[in-house]
């Protein structure tokens, strides 16, 4: 911790925030000191993402103060004042997609105040990009980015200011594992340049690498404050969690050879993302799909369930050839899938917590195509019951949740059928510990009810729960590898190293 | 489009001004009967102006009067209300107006009063307009749904083209010798009430049942909100799509028929310039043109507002030198009363 | 939309120009604009056009249509002359916005001929048209004699933005509030919609049961949904029924003199579709022949006044139909097949 | 609104002549590119067709009329494209063009002629019209970026009130007393071309460098393509967009000034009806009305293409009966012809 005399970088102090009936914040606060890298934790909903809201000037607090290096933070117009103080990977997108990924990152500062010379700015734009590892070609227009790039490309922009304070809202969510080393990286090498940094995340064990502090809040309360040293993972998450937790454990399953198959791939090949895979998938089963970045898995379980259409092959789900590009019929045919991009794919945002996840049953839910409003109702609580969605209540639009709240919805839909098969992609990202076993727990629930699942996942963690693991490289599967593997095998495997 | 953007990122506050909740929890559904209501007070502080004016507004004939001058308008609003929630955009309803009734009428009447020659049974004449009114739906549904073509240019194609199909096989003529099925909706009384009266609140009680309990009524909202997470969700986007053309020209056409009733005769002009009211009306009744957002019952507001407001300015015998601006003028502090009322920002 | 009906006279062809007999169709080329092709009125009128040119032996190039709308006017023009149109026909809708074009046309020595306005400014060879302040009065006169003085007049007014419009609303006004001080006139603003019309008579009726004449500007847009109303309404009856509404209408297209016929209105004012497209043709066709006019009586039951600057006008004859005289073969009405 | 979105224009390359892209690859601003090239491939076709049906068509008289007549849609194209890429909406752009000169006049002409009888200055005429467009702008802006009105239905309000009072003061009367200053622009010729010609090529080359090459330029298209992103990379959003409604309505006033040039009066209806082909050529020339995309450039080659139509259509003496559906049906086909070149769905 910071000494008594030694004045604050950040220091917010009682911190009220209520969007309506929610307290997203009740008097809590954090203290950063000068050149420190401080994590701040909670579970979803906690009112992290509000307090950094609040710390890069976006939004008013109810009550409270915010200072940087004991001055008062700037008033909320004075935008330019803000950024000289801080700047923010924010968790949601501030990417804009008609722009070029060049404007993007150098947006509103293109030129020194003459006409913008588009090759300098474009060449410049390379240069940042090589500079972090990010491989976009300048010239792309933003919204032609996959999420991961787009992630990349925000956390290019915020590092590239040169300011002393940089807020990392959850940035690794999307990351897999060689980004997010070349991010501590480069967090190490801007700590050693003397930059203060608040870091959000759900891994805790990143927390534990790059962090000196941690500050935890819970329900909208700051909870505690300490050095990362001297708090062990178990009472941080009992911190976060208020109550004592154990990690997840795997649970222990046999899949007989009998089963019968619920979802299966036949040569499945789309030019220039992966090349004729074959995957069987029996009923209780759950296979992991892993690669690096670029290795085609995404695109193959996009694929499976109708969101991409394949150049040749076939998929079966439970015995029916579903219609190559159709989710419908697939889903008709018993699956259900978690898609990879939440904000695009995963919910309508204007519409409740109820009918985001209802809306592959909406046909059972009455007779003659209505919709019964009650009984609607009745499914959707019992959704938020099972996967402790933290809401208001099954009315709630979901673009008033937090992210991971949302990611739960998107969760519940693909449940929501009882599916025989199930494929998920990146379930986990951005939930928080308690919800990440909750949601694993639903796939490994649906998989003892007799559903197949596929899980697509860079996250080790995640494809522990897998009974076998096909990696995939440069678009083919190269290994199919049972439980119990070790994790340098598999990443091993995974770049590439040992594809024998 | 984007105008004040909800659903944003930035910052956990991209809605920075959220009313505070009707009592007690935070509730969607609250905010949006809320939101519903919006129009509420201006139609009560206009009826009382109404009243006021002239003690002949409150009578049960100018109510009806009031009423069934807006049927067609407000079916062409039900037909623009929905396609403007399922995120695209129709210009052309005006001119199908005019063109499915006058096909209709000419391909069943004698040349000699102007027909096409064809002289079809005159049984088939209603039909056939309704009909070219959902051929007209699917041909917009076909270039902006099969060839990708923008919603806002082809409708904006077809209105002329439509329209200028009208005038070219009409010679630009009014029809006056309409077979009495034309004129029968247009014109008869059920139950005391026009008969068009009822056919517009069957087709709003259709639509706000069917928009708001139905499966498909609920997948137009989820394809306006965000049509990939409606299509991952199994949802058939482009059947539904296809449906709300098809409805919307059927709408429009029916629209046509009730106009050509009740005016007597198929104006080579029909419906020329109603598209601009007919946007007025459902955006000033919270229908969004982003896509997703508004109900049918605001939008029904809309058209009573924009209703009330011609009515008592043709009461009050406003001077036509100055109605224009003192319609302009209710119109804008109609709308401030709502934006105080709810106290939301509009989009 | 402006479904500006107007014009005059409603004998047909008295033939024979002021001065001057034919001569050879020397000269050059004629071109033409149509104001628009979406009312019965300027449709006769568009028909009689080439017709009219046949029998005057004139080189007519293809018509142009401006749409209502003068900054077409304007542009089509231009093309017209860039073809090598030597005379012009036009009938501007806006009288004012054409001035600069007409300084244009006599700059470049191409004469120019208005059909059924009177530009506001510019010169022109011949104005062709009818006293829309004419229509007024009559409309004016024959309601206020039917009335006898008292009662209550819907007029449907045009568009105040179009001419014509505003000239028959003003000299119905000035006419009623001079000769009938009994008579109250609820004006209603249509901008030339059925519609519009239909809903202001409808809230009318319910307002004042005792309305009991109706003067409409444009018979072609306000013929049916008035009728339509009144039937729903059970007032068609016989004028010696004290219910009966007096209606008179302006145009005469073919539908207003059936409607006369049938005694569900009773009288309009005829505009000469095709004298308006004879003479105008015939005053262009002058034009290149070098005749030149004065003002005085034609041998056509027309007057060519100065209305000042030397600018010249055939006001062409409009006369009112009623049942007396409504089987007249000459009214362009009873030509329309 | 949100139609089949696809990534497009609006890069960083504002203007099409760009350094090429760097070596092969996928590369957004080629893609820019050919977007913005879109209506070339229709411009071409119908200049070759125009001179095979005249060859009248080719002179230089011709040509220069038809851009003489396309200067005051292209001004109102280019306010109105501003406003759509920084994703708000004007529709009263129509009425500033017959309000700000009518009352510019009728301020400055003795009430004889049908002024107002201020007879202010004569010399102040121009100026107060310009500041008339600039008004009515603020006031946009004032009710849409501070009360937070729906732009939409506040600039439907303004159309309609703005022409409203035109109609009120003049009582429907053209104002043709003009002075000399009001004549100028619209009927002086700099250099052989008509002087409007000059005005609109210097604003469009304005327009083009400034959203092209400034920041505050592209600071229009951050906020179209996402506001609250260009709120929190330090945008000013509320400044540059008083600004931009500030400034199309100056470009309104301006047009109206040509116009009333050109005429030689104040028509009371001058202007009606434009905004839909304002919105027409805009969205021909790919803008999108989601807002964040589409470039001047091509706004004015949408311009372009409707002039090129009409002068066509003029010149081959289509007959009055079918030319608007003619009009209409080669609007759709230009449009497929747009898609095709560029194999993009439109939005
Ligand atoms: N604009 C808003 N309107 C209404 N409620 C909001 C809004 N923004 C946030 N909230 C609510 O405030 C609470 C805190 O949200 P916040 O986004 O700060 O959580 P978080 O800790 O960042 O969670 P996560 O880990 O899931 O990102 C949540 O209950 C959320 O639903
Ligand atoms: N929209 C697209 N169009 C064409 N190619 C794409 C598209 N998106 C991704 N690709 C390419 O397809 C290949 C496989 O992508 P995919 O997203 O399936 O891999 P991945 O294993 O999920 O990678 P990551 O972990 O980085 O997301 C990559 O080379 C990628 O660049
Ligand atoms: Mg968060
Ligand atoms: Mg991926």
């Amino acid at each position: 911790m910071m000494s008594p005399s030694a004045i604050p970088a950040v220091e917010a102090r009682n911190i009220t925030k209520r969007f309506g009936a929610t307290t997203a914040l009740a008097d809590a606060g954090i203290v950063i000191a000068e050149g420190e890298t401080h994590a701040l934790v909670g579970r979803n909903g906690a009112g992290k993402s509000t307090l950094v809201s609040i710390l890069t000037g976006l939004q008013r607090p109810d009550t409270g103060e915010v200072r940087f290096a004991g001055q008062l933070a700037p008033p909320l117009a004075d935008r330019d004042g803000w950024r000289r103080q801080v700047a923010c990977v924010y968790q949601k997108s501030t990417i804009i997609p008609t722009l070029s990924v060049a404007e993007n990152l150098f947006l509103n500062r293109q030129s020194a105040g003459g006409p913008i010379n588009w090759r300098s700015l474009r060449s410049r734009a390379n240069e940042l990009l090589d500079q972090y590892g990010v491989a976009v070609d300048a010239g792309r227009m933003a919204g032609d980015l996959d999420v991961e790039q787009r992630q990349l490309l925000e956390i290019a922009r915020a590092l590239s200011f040169g300011a002393r304070f940089i807020i990392l809202d959850e940035p690794t969510a999307q990351l897999d594992g060689p980004a997010i080393e070349r991010l501590f990286d480069r967090m190490r090498a801007l700590r050693e340049q003397g930059v203060t940094m608040m870091f959000i995340s759900h891994h805790l064990e990143e927390v534990y690498r790059v962090c000196q502090s941690v500050t935890v809040f819970r329900d909208a309360r700051h909870v505690l404050t300490s050095a990362v040293d001297d708090l062990p993972h178990d009472e941080l998450v009992a911190a976060m969690t208020g109550e004592a937790a154990a990690g997840y454990q795997a649970r222990a399953r046999t899949t007989s050879t009998a089963a019968p198959t619920v979802l299966t791939a036949e040569k499945l090949t789309m030019a220039g993302r992966f090349q004729e895979v074959d995957l069987t998938v029996r009923a209780g089963e759950i296979v992991g799909i892993a690669g690096s970045g670029s290795s085609g898995k995404v695109g193959l379980a996009e694929a499976l369930v109708g969101l991409r259409v394949p150049d040749s092959g076939t998929v079966t789900v439970n015995g029916t050839r579903t219609r190559p590009g159709d989710v419908a019929s697939a889903l008709r045919a018993g699956l259900g899938f978690v898609p990879q991009d939440r904000h695009k794919e995963g919910f309508v945002p204007l519409l409740s917590i109820g009918e985001n996840a209802t809306m592959p049953i909406a046909h059972k839910l009455g007779r003659f195509g209505a919709v019964s409003p009650s009984r609607r109702r009745a499914r959707a609580e019992k959704m938020i019951e099972d996967l402790a969605i933290k809401t208001t209540g099954p009315a709630q639009p979901v673009q008033d949740l937090s992210g991971g709240n949302a990611q739960k919805v998107v969760m519940a839909r693909a449940l929501a059928d009882d599916p025989t098969a199930l494929v998920v992609i990146d379930p986990t990202a951005g939930v928080d510990v308690r919800a990440k076993q909750a949601l694993l727990g639903a796939v490994e629930d649906a998989a003892e009810r007799g559903a197949g699942a596929v899980l697509v996942s860079d996250e080790l963690d995640d494809l522990r729960i897998c009974d076998r693991v096909v990696v995939m490289f440069h678009g083919r599967i190269v290994k199919e590898v049972p439980r119990g593997w070790a994790d340098a095998e598999l990443v091993a495997v995974m770049e590439g190293v040992d594809a024998r | 489009m984007t105008e004040t953007t909800v659903a944003s990122p930035g910052s956990p506050g991209g809605s920075p001004d959220k009313a505070p909740p009707p009592g007690g929890g935070h509730n969607g559904l609250g905010l949006a009967r809320f939101r519903d209501l919006a129009l509420v007070p201006a139609i009560l502080v206009l009826i009382v102006v109404g009243a006021l004016i002239e003690p002949a507004f409150l009578s049960a004939d100018n109510l009806t009067n009031v009423l069934q001058q807006q049927t067609e308008l407000s079916l062409l609003v039900l037909a623009e209300a929905i396609i403007l929630i399922a995120g695209k955009f129709d210009l052309s309803l005006e001119s199908t107006v005019g063109l499915a009734p006058a096909l209709g009428v000419a391909l069943v009447i004698p040349a000699a009063s102007n027909g096409l020659g064809t002289d079809l049974p005159v049984a088939l004449g209603v039909p056939i307009c309704l009909l070219i009114g959902m051929l007209v739906g699917a041909f917009n549904a076909l270039l902006i749904l099969r060839f990708k073509l923008s919603a806002f240019i082809v409708t904006l194609g077809m209105l002329i083209v439509l329209r200028g199909l009208q005038i070219g096989f009409t010679g630009g003529q009014n029809l006056f010798a309409l077979p009495e099925s034309f004129l029968y909706l247009g014109n008869a009384r059920w139950l005391g009430l026009p008969a068009s009266v009822w056919i517009c609140a069957v087709a709003y009680a259709a639509g706000i049942v069917t928009l708001g309990y139905f499966r498909h009524g609920r997948a137009v909202y989820a394809i306006g909100g965000n049509a990939d997470a409606a299509r991952a969700a199994g949802v058939r986007t482009d059947r539904v799509m296809w449906t709300v053309f098809v409805v919307a020209g059927l709408l429009a056409a029916l629209a046509g028929l009730l106009m050509t009733g009740r005016l007597g005769s198929v104006a080579a002009a029909q419906g020329d310039g109603m598209i601009f009211t007919v946007f007025a009306a459902a955006v000033i009744g919270g229908i969004s043109l982003d896509g997703g957002k508004g109900t049918l019952f605001g939008a029904l507001c809309g058209v009573l507002v924009l209703g009330l407001i011609n009515n008592i300015l043709t009461l009050a015998g406003v001077s036509a030198q100055w109605i224009q601006a003192i319609y302009g003028g209710i119109i804008l502090i109609a709308l401030m009363l709502a934006r105080l009322t709810t106290g939301k920002a509009q989009d | 939309l402006t479904l500006t009906a107007c014009g005059s006279s409603g004998s047909s062809g008295t033939t024979a120009p002021s001065e001057g007999g034919s001569a050879a169709a020397g000269g050059g080329k004629v071109g033409i604009d149509f104001p628009r092709a979406d009312t019965d009125f300027w449709n006769s009128y568009n028909k009689y056009v080439p017709q009219m040119a046949t029998e005057l032996g004139i080189d007519l190039m293809p018509p142009t249509n401006s749409q209502n709308d003068v900054a077409k006017l304007v542009s089509n023009v231009q093309a017209l002359t860039s073809q090598g149109a030597k005379a012009i026909v036009m009938a501007p809708q806006d009288t004012g916005a054409i001035a600069t074009t007409l300084d244009q046309l006599d700059s470049k020595k191409i004469p120019v001929v208005t059909v059924d306005t009177r530009p506001d400014k510019g010169k022109t060879f011949m104005v062709v048209r009818a006293d829309n302040r004419a229509y007024g009065e009559k409309a004016c006169k024959f309601l206020g004699d039917q009335l006898k003085g008292k009662g209550k007049v819907v007029e449907f007014q045009g568009s105040l933005s179009s001419v014509n419009g505003r000239d028959r609303s003003e000299a119905f006004a000035e006419c009623m509030k001079a000769n009938y001080p009994g008579i109250t006139v609820f004006a209603e603003p249509t901008e030339w919609e059925g519609t519009k019309a239909s809903a202001a008579l409808q809230t009318r009726l319910t307002q004042h049961p005792d309305i009991n004449g109706i003067y409409m500007q444009a018979g072609g847009a306000f013929l049916a949904p008035t009728l339509q109303l009144l039937k729903s309404k059970n007032l068609i009856v016989p004028p010696t029924d004290p219910k009966h509404i007096f209606i008179v209408s302006n145009d005469g297209i073919p539908q207003e003199l059936k409607a006369i016929r049938e005694g569900q209105i009773d009288a309009t004012v005829s505009q000469p579709a095709d004298t308006y497209a004879k003479w105008a043709l015939f005053y262009a066709k002058a034009a290149l022949e070098g005749k030149t006019f004065a003002p005085g009586a034609t041998d056509h039951d027309s007057t060519i006044v100065d209305v000042g600057g030397g600018r010249l006008e055939d006001q062409l004859p409009a006369p009112l139909v009623t049942k007396d005289n409504v089987d007249d073969p000459n009214l362009w009405g009873n030509q329309v097949k």
